[in-house]
């Protein structure tokens, strides 16, 4: 179960599978989804028999999700009710570290540069999305250890962020 | 001059527009580009490339020595400066003849003739065109006004001669209102310019916004391809065009079109252009407005009803060629209607969006025609006007391509930037849209609806997606936003299903 | 019946089409699919999906009982069949008619006599429709098949009364050729068919293929659009079609469009349908082959020389409208011309070619249509028809249409499958298509031109384009075939640079 | 110095850097290169004042690469003066590894399986290309260490293949 944001609304959502697909809850609300897949820069699925194509990808202002014809925003930070929120890529010791692999597409920050937290810094481009990963503490860059064009592995630190004290 | 080789001295839709023209009609095209532009779609597709300078356009796309430069460097033997930038400019025509090319447009006279606002009022009266009626000399006193505005008409506007930007002026609705309403302009006009002299002429309460399309070849022969209505604006730059006009009647097209025939004539016009007219539907009068010496922004809706290809004839124009057709054969057929598709957020005062497309789908199939700038990956920077895309839908009836283009639109799918798509599926959708009642201050007037919509409650749908997208690793949503499933025991379900293969899920 | 939803009983981009064409109207669209199809872009763009069985077409598009259970399952009210598949088969629109279902399309009892050949020839020839000369009953001796053949006139074809496939064909062009024809065909046709019976009928030499589309309404009103010519075909499959014929002369057209619509007169026809005919140029005459009863592959081309819509008038039709315009009111304009993008070599024997398409870039832009079936990632399987996708040009002319599809053609990239791409680029440069001199042997006769073109030298471009993706990580190419250079202590170019980002190298 | 194999024809190719760009030989013949840039599925370029878009993917029979309205196919394995050809992916132990980071799409084969060498075994999805990774060896597959859907780093080890003794 977790709480999820879209354009300032707030829903309980849970995942479980069921015996032809899943069974989505929103609020408590139950749907039946089947054939769930991937497709070319999103999911296609079916709810109830009405056929559904989201196409997702990470934008300024939170993640952008388009449904056929429709467009949202779903808030960055989520609620989970098991972990606290936005854990990987936001280590508080000042690490950016990459949450998937994929390629450097670009880098908005210069080492010295004084930096927020939720800033984004570096755009990272995984399974055709652009990604861009948020400083995780107000603070200054120490050190870039990616550069644009660059294939970096999961786990990989980006960047590393100190406090204005260190 | 059968020029082999052609410089498209502009950017974005428009230069690959111009490029695909050339590749079409075997000319060789060579692109511009500014350091914003390297990837840009229109340098992607020419056949040559020249770097003009830096991304503000008065370094690159503004400066003529760079891009005659950049003529010489590649042998082009013409010109073609698109519309914006330097495509109404008299020394930049004249520089391109200069320099011993074709300039594809009218000549520098003419440029310059309908360059001079003030000016070409006085050739196109002279020619017999209809202007907005009203004295061009000043009104010695409220006598004089009242009698002028008997003449003319009311409502008039009182302006100040001397001045401009809205100083000085008063809109009256009658005779009662002309005393004080002239004591007020000329006292605002001697504060504001050091001159109280006002003059009037007929006002034009919410005017409809029609233009006419013309032709002019070398040969003397200038043809009309009937009219445009662009009435849907905001801060005067054009959101929906279309043809044609769903008010005109046969007789008006044929007299407005005969008037913009006079009007090109006069001037001698040579090429494409299009003669603005403000259209008073209550008295079912036009007026000259303007008018714009090179190809429009929305030339595609013409080229849709009246099956002429703009583009191409501007080429053939400047080669020489004469018009292949008369006006008996050129009809309109059918509806075209035009989105201008801007990276722009309408909800924050349509502030311009930068930032990279990282998602771009583009609508396709019967009667829809894209002219696209962009790519999915393109940056949009703020340095160029905002337009990623022209629209357009066409049909056998207005409602037939109303129709279409909310299909297309529905199609049309950009992430990264903010993009007018919603608010044209608003204007398209309005009630005064669907019955032809629109007018310059149709936006203004239908703000409420067209830019502050209700906010339309977020459907269970969308959580749906997001949870899907979130367990299945789409997107940003996947790590950081992990949605976990109320039992830690069960497998994910992305896992037990061997999932994400194309085909069914169990 | 003003029905709200519809069922597609179709995959591929006709079925893409008919989404399109019910969004537009405001209609519920229902896709099927096969297992192979779940992720099909008519799938996807449609408002509901519903599986109706594994790949092969035998065990779901064609299978009627689970089309009619997706359709109960949905609250559909009609059926659109599409082309190929159950299009034009009795048993399929009777089934959807007796499920309460309004079947787009003719009475199946037009359907049947249609589908019988030797019926609809009949038919046609009742109702005053030409058909090939010949004589229907078998030949008693050489002497009854000379007396015929004078006077249908030479070239003749002798044919077996009982066979099919060419066995006891014999083409006989004169007189003196005649005994000894008979005497084979006769031996040939008692050999293979055990029935030695022969009749004659008049041979086409190297015929077009022109045809009528045709759309009757429920209110007794027949009209014809015009003619579309298809003579370019492989294997009696349609590679290029154009509209209008370049031979037609206006008095062919209409009389051919005459027959046309008493063809579909004599049949009670409803809805959009297709009268095709053998044309000899020589003679000038023309000769029914067969109607197809559905909407035809190529129609958009008609689409674009009349601008009305075919798919739309098919629903309307279905849902009880009349034809709002008069033959008069029907007219072509310019010139458009299809080509077929199929995956599939020409270069071995026209193979279909399967696979994941890598890479996919349609073309767009002025007088460019795309009906499109697939997107880039999509998996080209061997279980349907190979087309991707059926690219459109139009415009003003024959000749800038036929450049246009070149440009068009040029912009087209697949990666992934072999497609048909290069081959329309030969075709549409080929000189006897560029002087239109185009019949049904058009790909037989210019084999060599079209099918094994000279191996072209391999630019060093290409060498520069491979060296310069490998270096810089793009495709496979990059770390399994590093190509070194040839100072092992320079950094590679691409570190060095601070390469990829976009904007200039330096 | 590599030779590349085009659609039969094979040259020598060499890639230097210059002041204002690149300079490239093909067989002896020298060629200018500026504005080298990474587009959306490609490179952009410019030789002289020429601008092109080449575009590459792996295919079935080799790379194939369009360059603007052109296509060709390189054959994918290049004879590199200084080093064995196809190193990386196709060790000749029998351990198929993945050649960079990326998204499993597709697996063809099961364990078990008797393979060729040069047979596609899996494809991997990465900078918005698909590659298909072959067989190195002759031999039976012995392990399949991924699976659709999953994303493998550099050098993951993705099937392991025994030779018929084994």
């Amino acid at each position: 179960m977790a709480t999820i944001t879209i354009d300032g609304v707030s829903r309980a959502v849970s995942v479980a599978r069921s015996k032809d697909g899943f069974v989505v809850t929103v609020d408590g609300r139950r749907y039946d989804v089947r054939e769930v897949a991937r497709v070319a820069e999103g999911i296609a699925f079916i709810v109830g028999n009405e056929s559904h194509v989201a196409r997702v990808t990470s934008g300024r202002e939170g993640i952008e999700l388009s449904i056929g014809a429709h467009s949202y925003v779903q808030a960055r930070d989520l609620v989970d009710a098991d972990r606290p929120a936005g854990a990987a890529g936001r280590h508080g010791d000042g690490r950016l570290e990459a949450p998937m692999p994929g390629s450097i597409i670009g880098i908005h920050v210069s080492e010295g540069d004084r930096v927020r937290s939720g800033q984004p810094l570096v755009v990272l481009e995984s399974m055709k999305m652009h990604n861009e990963i948020a400083s995780p503490i107000d603070g200054v860059v120490r050190k870039i250890n990616c550069r644009v064009g660059e294939q970096v592995a999961f786990g990989h630190v980006l960047v590393e962020i100190g406090t204005e004290a260190s | 001059s059968l020029f082999k080789t052609l410089l498209v001295a502009n950017r974005g839709e428009i230069a690959l527009r111009v490029v695909r023209a050339c590749r079409e009609m075997g000319i060789r095209s060579v692109a511009v580009y500014s350091d914003a532009d390297r990837l840009a779609p229109h340098v992607l597709e020419a056949d040559e490339a020249h770097r003009i300078g830096p991304p503000p356009s008065s370094e690159s796309y503004l400066r003529i020595d760079s891009l005659l430069g950049a003529a010489r460097k590649s042998g082009a033997e013409a010109v073609h400066p698109g519309y914006g930038f330097l495509s109404e400019r008299e020394v930049f025509a004249r520089a391109v003849e200069d320099a011993g090319l074709v300039f594809v447009g009218p000549a520098p006279a003419t440029l310059a003739a309908m360059g001079d606002k003030t000016e070409a009022r006085r050739r196109m009266h002279a020619a017999g065109v209809p202007i907005v009626p009203g004295v061009v000399d000043a009104l010695a006193d409220p006598g004089a006004a009242a009698r002028a505005a008997e003449e003319i008409g009311f409502p008039v506007l009182l302006k100040a001669a001397a001045g401009g930007g809205g100083k000085g002026m008063r809109v009256v609705r009658s005779g009662s209102e002309l005393g004080r309403a002239f004591e007020a302009a000329s006292r605002e006009a001697l504060a504001a310019f050091g001159d109280g002299s006002v003059y009037l002429e007929r006002f034009l309460d919410r005017p409809r916004h029609v233009e006419i399309q013309v032709l002019g070849d070398r040969h003397g022969r200038v043809l009309h391809l009937g009219e445009r209505e662009c009435s849907i604006q905001r801060r005067h730059q054009k959101l929906v065009e279309e043809a044609p006009s769903p008010v005109l009647t046969p007789e008006q097209r044929e007299e407005m079109g005969g008037s913009a025939v006079r009007a090109a004539a006069a001037v001698d016009y040579v090429g494409a252009g299009t003669v603005e007219f403000l259209y008073d539907e209550a008295r079912g009068a036009f007026y000259f407005l303007e008018m714009n010496t090179r190809i429009q922004v929305e030339h595609p809706i013409t080229e849709c009803t009246t099956g002429i290809d703009l583009v191409q004839w501007q080429l053939r124009i400047a080669r020489g060629e004469a018009l292949a057709f008369e006006q008996k054969d050129i009809g309109q057929r059918g509806h075209a209607i035009e989105c201008r598709i801007y990276a722009e957020d309408e909800r924050k005062h349509f502030i311009p969006s930068c930032g990279v497309i990282s998602l771009l789908r583009e609508p396709a199939g019967p009667g829809v025609r894209v002219d696209s700038g962009v790519y999915q990956g393109w940056e949009v920077t703020s340095h160029y006007d905002p337009i990623l895309a022209k629209l357009v839908a066409f049909g056998e009836t207005r409602e037939v391509a109303r129709r279409r283009m909310l299909r297309a639109l529905d199609e049309y799918v950009v992430q990264g930037v903010a993009t007018s798509v919603d608010l044209h599926k608003r204007i398209l959708r309005h009630p005064s849209f669907v019955a032809a009642k629109v007018d310059t201050a149709f936006l203004d007037e239908h703000a409420t609806d067209l830019l502050e919509p209700a906010k339309a409650d977020v459907p269970d749908l969308a959580f749906i997606a997001a949870a899907l997208a979130a367990e299945s690793g789409s997107g940003r949503g996947a790590r950081a936003t992990h949605a976990a499933t109320n039992d830690d025991d069960a497998p994910s379900p992305w896992e037990t299903t061997g999932s994400w293969e194309i085909g069914r899920a169990s």
